[in-house]
This record gives C-alpha cells, structure tokens and sequence, in this order.
C-alpha cells in the first residue's frame, strides 16, 4: 500500500537492524539526502547497503558508515578523493566490501526486480572480480554468472510523483531510483514535489506507482 | 444469493452461500469482492476480464494489462475507442487518471518479479496441489499459443483462477493431476468455479464456501479429497 | 548511422534473404503495416520473424506467411480468431514455430540488446516450453534457462522522432518497440511525425537515438 | 606537430608525424580526428575527457556518460552548473539538442549491449594482445574501485587506451601480460600514447605512427615486439 508521510523519519521509522537497503544517487546526483540523515537518526544498525559509491565527505552514507551502522557495502566506486570514513572502516577491517562492475550492479539490481535468478555476463570475465564465480562460453564470450540483488527497503530520490506514487526524476539524477524502487521490498522516495493524480502524463512516467509505498516531500 | 466480501471466511450459518451454482457475473462478483482494497490486479483474457465490471472505486484497485499499461479502464466506446490503446485480449480500453505506459520487458518484470498481487486466470485444469494448465489441450493438431499466461501464473504473488467446476461432459476441472500441459506448478492459491470457492495449496484443497450444493455433494463431483476451510484457511 | 529516407520501399530495400527480422507491435497496436508491406514488395525471402503473434486477417504478417517468405516464426500466440495462414501453414509443415512465453520472448529480447549471454527464469518451469532446456534451482524456485534472440533487423513503428533518431510511442503501442530497437543490428523506424532536434523533451525520450537506423515518416 | 585525422595511416613521408613526443592536448586532438563522423563515445573519466575539447561540430559525435546521458554536452559554468546533471567524474556538465536520459541499466545497456562505437579510457597496462589494466594496481593495502571500466572495456566495439608509454620510472606500459590485475581481455584495439600510437589485437602489435623517437627507438623502449603498421592495418 501506499502512503505518503509527513517527515522523513515516519518515513525510516520501520527499518529494523540487519536490513539489505539500497540508496540511490551516483556521487550527489539522486542521493536522497534526508532520508540518509533519518535513517542515521532511526538508529538502525548492522545495515548491508547497496549504493554505487561508499559516501564522500562527513555527510549522509559517510556519516553511517563512521557511526560504524554499516556491516557491508555493495557497491562499484567506494574509494574517492572524500571517502575517508569508508576508507578508515575498511583498512581497519571493521566493515566488508563487496565490489561490482558498475554495470553488474545495475543489472543485478534490476534482475532483482525483473524475477531474474540470476544471468551470463562478459563484463568481469578474466578478471579477479569473478574469480570463485561459475563462468561458460556464450556467444564465442567467456561470461561470468551473476545473481540478483534483493533488498528490503530502497531510499530513492525523484522530482515529481503524483497521488498514484508514479514518479518522474531529473536528469542524471534518475540514476539507480527506478531499478531500486523495482528490486526492493519496500521502497521510500523523497520528491520536490507532488501533483494530484492525473497530474503527471502517461506516457512521461518512469517508475509506475506498483514500485512505491511511502513518498515525502522534502522542502 | 449472498456472496462473501472482502476475504471473509464462510458464514456461521454454513458452508453453503447460495441456493444455486452462480453465474458468471455472480462469480465475477465475488471475486471483485475479494480483491484487498489497493491491490494491483492483472484481469488476463476472457472470463475474468468481467471481474472489472464489479471493482468499487473505493476498492482502488489498478489493472495493469500486459502489454504495457498500468491504470487500465474500462473498455472503450463509440468516439473513446483508439486504435493505440487495447488490453491483452486485443480490445480497446480507457486509461484511468494516474495511469502510465512501458514497453514490454519492463511490462513482464512487473508481473515476473513479483509485483502484482493478483492475477486471475482462466482454466482446463487445476491439480489439488494448485498446478494450473490453462493453455494447450495437448490435441496432436492444435497449435500452440501461450502468450502471458506463464508469466503471470508463475509470478502473480496470488493466482486466482475463475472456471466451471465441470467440463460440458461433466468432469470434473479440479483434478488430482492435470493430464493438460501445464502452464505453472503449484501456483494456484484459489479455485472460484460456479459449484465453490477452492483454496488450493501444498497441503491439498479446502472449500471455503459451495453454491448450490453440500460439501458432499461436491465431493461427489471432484476426485480429490476436500475437507471445509478452516476459519483461518480463507 | 542514422538515415532518414523517403519511402518504405528505400527503407527496407537493404534486407536479405534468410535474416532474422524483429516486428514489432502487439495485434495492431504498433504494428509497421507500412513497412510490412515494403517487405512484402521488396522480396526477401526465408526470413525468420520475431513477433509476438503470427498475423491475422490477410494482410502483413499474414501475407508474408501466405506467400511463403516466413521460413520459421518465433512468437507467443500465434493461434487467433483469424491467424488461418499462418495455421494452414503450420498445419502443412511449410513454416517453423518456436512457441515462446511471451514474457522470456520479450527478456530474451531485452537480454539481446543489453548484452546478456543468458539467464534463468522460473517462467516456464516444469511445462513442455522447458523441455530439453537446462533447469537449476535459484532462490528456492525451479528456474529455466533461456537465452538472447538476436535479430538483423527489425521493423518498428514509434510515433515521432527527432532529427537524432529519439524516438517516443504512443500508448499501449510501444509494446515491443523500445526492446527490438536495442535487440536488431538493424532498426527501421516507421513514425507519424518527425520534429527537429531539441524539439523531444530528454526527459521523455524512451528509446535513444544510438538504436536507430532508418526512420520514415508515413502519412 | 601534424597530426593524423579520420584514420588515414601513417604518412608516406614515414612513420614518424612529429619532432617531439606528443602533450596530453595534442594527443587528445589526435584521438578526436580519428573518431569517424557520427560515432556514439564514451570518455570515460579523466584524462581521456579531455578529447571532448576537440570534437568538431561537424563530426556530429554523441557523448554517453555512464551515469544516464546521451548527448553530453561541455562541462558546465557559472549559471549552467545544475547539481542534477553531472558525468561519470561527477564533474557538472550541459545538456546539447537531442539528449536523452535514461536509468542506470538502461545505460549500462548500452554499454554492455555493444552499441558504442568507440570508449576512450586510461590505462595502468596495455598488453600486446589488448588486455587491458586500468582499475587496481592490486597492492595490498590498496582499496579497489572499479566503477564502469570492466563494462566499457567489454562492451564497447573498439576500445581507446590513452596514456603516457612510460611510467615516471621510465617503465613501459605496453606489455608482454600485464602485472596489474586484468580490466578486460584482449579488448583494447589502439593505444595513444605520447611517443607512439599503436594497434593492438590477437596478432600482436603494429605501430601506426611515432611522436619524437623512430620505431629502433620506440622498440627500445617497449618489452614487446613491434612492427609498422601496413596502409591497410590502421
């Protein structure tokens, strides 16, 4: 079902401890920013996070990650110019990494939401990211397989939904938001704004509302 | 007639909720009437398009149609009738305020990954274990053709299948095995036929309501065993 | 390259015997009839055609089917009310089928155009569409594995383009377009209008112009 | 310096196109001429986004950045730098006539799907039958980060290495196999670099052109045997 809330923290009020949760956004663009800031303040621990990066800077996903909420990243890009409480988390073996060819990612994120057990990929074959994984020749290609990525809660950012929870996005902001919302069990979206249903046109929707169950609108 | 409304379990007053089998409207009824306010509902093709005529506004529920359409109306008429807006079985529809449009991968991925929360389908057959076949007669000289129907029983989170519970010779469509080609395993979760509500699953058939006839009467007709759902089975 | 052409015959004028041609449309819902029959005209023959169903009526599809240009189809729901060629043929043994759920043809498709070597899926599982295919269990579901259609080229039609191929749709007529564009060596675009570049909004662009080929305008 | 364009091969005049070894400019200005008119290119991140300084208008390139985008235009400034639009560096770019936006898979797609005609990226290693080592240098305490290289590097229809031949300690990067750990295999096609330009493949390599040192020289600095491009080899 969905709702629409009024604050973010009604809207993280029901992450439990241990969670798989995907977080939108690549660097800045799309990261939903106060959802993060909520889920630090929510208090939920022992977090498997799935985002392309591993925080920059000492703000959002950095912040979980210094606090010590996240067990495990999986992710394609952790090591950045800012990434220092990731990179201190890690070198001191107090959280594990799980790294992807960014494009695996997106593609096991979206077989996740697509019911896809899993598929043969060139990408990585050969390399130390697919070493221990079951490869075959397909195509004339060697191929890795890959399997999907499942979460329980994603936290996306979007521009517009409408009273049915279809969501538009903004630029390269749209991002991992549509195939997150798709592949987790329950997703909760920030927006700059909402219109009534209807007011959103068919044919523009990019996320239908199937893939959402809360919506806030942040100022 | 009386029919049960929004998932209750059977009456106080008995198993039996009508005098009579139901007619096809009657069963399109009932289904509506347990359609979950909110859910998001794939109508197939056929027999249990007429579910759509019995959905309450207030039940909110949105239709999605296979071939790339969430927020599916009505079926068009006179000038509403476009040639670029038609449902699964090929006839045009409305779009309702809120729709949206997609092409056909990611039309799948909603039914395949899991996403609607009903699909109601026709059937030739439907094992007590819930295996459905519902696409082939398995005829050495008909051909072929299965569109959705695996998908949307394999993916559906419940599949409802709406039928007569006998073939025009009298047999029974709920079987022990289906001797069909298959179209899913042990997908079926209720059986709406004209004789009685089935709940089918890994641990055989409950019946949560008979039209028209006793639990006995029924038994009599089906060849496997049934026993009354229990309060909670519904 | 992108080229755009004055008439169906030009369009479809380089397509060879024996090719694997993608056609789009769900019934006549974004079905290129133009196109078809430009097909029909230009000759080829031995073609195998991916569609989701196997014509109706006595036009298009069928009519390929009928003059036996179709050498093998690979669709969903061939059987209708008014699929008599293709059923006569069948029927004679003059045409191939590969039966196909209609959600692993329209996966198989994707897969094609976004590099998938394969992938498993539980649709089908346990019914005769499976046999001979390798199974496995995946996430506790009996999965089927199923691989790309490739095609050479493919015939869709869109509603309008910009002068860099971008293509949108009209309604429940995008079905299969957006997919056969990515899936085709090939793709030949049939549209109502074309406007110029800049004139599509990029936020509502469904599929991108690095898919298409040809485009021509037909009244 | 004279530089080659559209992807003639070396001059009658010899193998050699330029007194001195080539800047990071003058090598950027090369790879642009050789990107035929009406390509769709991916730049990948750092040094090889300096190319895009020199596509001419008339060469109607499409820019894709991994992130969403096609039609990419120059680096934003001022009043243009919108923190929703940003490239694969995060560096905010501008939107030109005819962009689209997609998801992240839909992306990828295009990338993995082999629908670009050339990626342009940085390179640790080169080796002679084109694997490619640009993501880790696989020291220990080193933290990987991969991003999109490996789905370039395999995706794309001809892969660009742009580097510096030699390391600061004068050691090649073009290689029997390479050291670092592998980013794809056998799948860079050409490397430029500021002394020379070579053609990669399951053949071994062929030099294309020298900047600065003839191909004794080049050879000289190169564990790996080389020969001169033929006319037809470029």
């Amino acid at each position: 079902m969905l709702n629409f809330v009024d604050t973010v923290g009604e809207a993280v009020a029901g992450i439990k401890d241990g969670s798989t949760v995907m977080i939108g956004g690549f660097g800045n663009a799309g990261q939903p920013f106060e959802l993060i800031d909520a889920l630090m303040d929510c208090g939920a621990t022992g977090l498997t996070v799935v985002n392309n990066n591993a925080g920059q800077g000492d703000q959002g996903l950095a912040l979980l990650i210094k606090e010590g909420r996240v067990k495990k990243m999986i992710c394609s890009f952790p090591r950045q110019s800012d990434s220092w409480h990731f990179d201190a988390k890690f070198r001191a073996g107090e959280i594990e990494l799980e790294l992807v060819p960014q494009g695996n990612l997106a593609e096991r994120i979206r077989a996740a939401g697509a019911g896809i057990g899993g598929f043969f990929t060139p990408t990585g074959y050969g390399t130390m990211l697919a070493e221990g994984k079951e490869t075959r020749i397909l195509d004339g290609r060697g191929q890795v397989f890959e399997t999907p990525i499942h979460a329980d809660v994603a936290l996306i950012k979007a521009f517009t939904a409408d009273g049915k929870g279809n969501l538009v996005y903004r630029k390269t902001a749209r991002n991992f938001g549509p195939i997150m919302a798709a592949a987790a069990k329950h997703t909760i979206v920030q927006v700059s704004g909402i219109v009534p249903t209807g007011g959103l046109d068919p044919e523009i929707i990019v996320t239908p509302g199937i893939y959402v169950n809360s919506i806030v609108k942040v100022a | 007639m009386s029919v049960q409304s929004n998932d209750q379990t059977a009456s106080p007053a008995g198993i039996r909720t009508s005098e009579k089998p139901l007619g096809r409207d009657d069963l399109a009824r009932l289904v509506a009437r347990d359609i979950k306010p909110g859910s998001f509902v794939n109508l197939g093709i056929g027999q249990p398009t007429l579910v759509s005529n019995y959905l309450e506004p207030e039940q909110d529920i949105t239709l999605h149609t296979e071939n790339g359409m969430l927020g599916m109306g009505p079926e068009a008429t006179g000038d509403q009738i476009d040639g670029d807006l038609i449902n699964a079985g090929k006839i045009p529809v409305t779009e309702l305020p809120g729709a949206s449009y997609f092409h056909h991968a990611d039309s799948f991925a909603i039914m395949r990954g899991g996403h609607l929360d009903i699909c109601v389908l026709g059937a030739f057959q439907v094992s007590a274990t819930g295996d459905l076949a519902n696409w082939h007669t398995g005829a050495p000289d008909a051909i072929p053709a299965v569109g959705g129907a695996m998908d949307l029983a394999t993916g559906a989170k419940d599949v409802f299948v709406m039928m007569t519970l006998l073939t025009r010779e009298g047999i029974s469509k709920l079987v022990e095995t289906c001797s069909y080609p298959l179209t899913g395993i042990g997908c079926v979760t209720r059986v709406y036929t004209d004789r009685a509500v089935f709940l089918t699953g890994p641990d055989g058939v409950e019946v949560r309501e008979t039209f028209g006839c006793t639990l006995e009467e029924l038994q009599d007709m089906v060849p496997v065993p049934l026993r009354a759902a229990s309060a909670a089975g519904s």
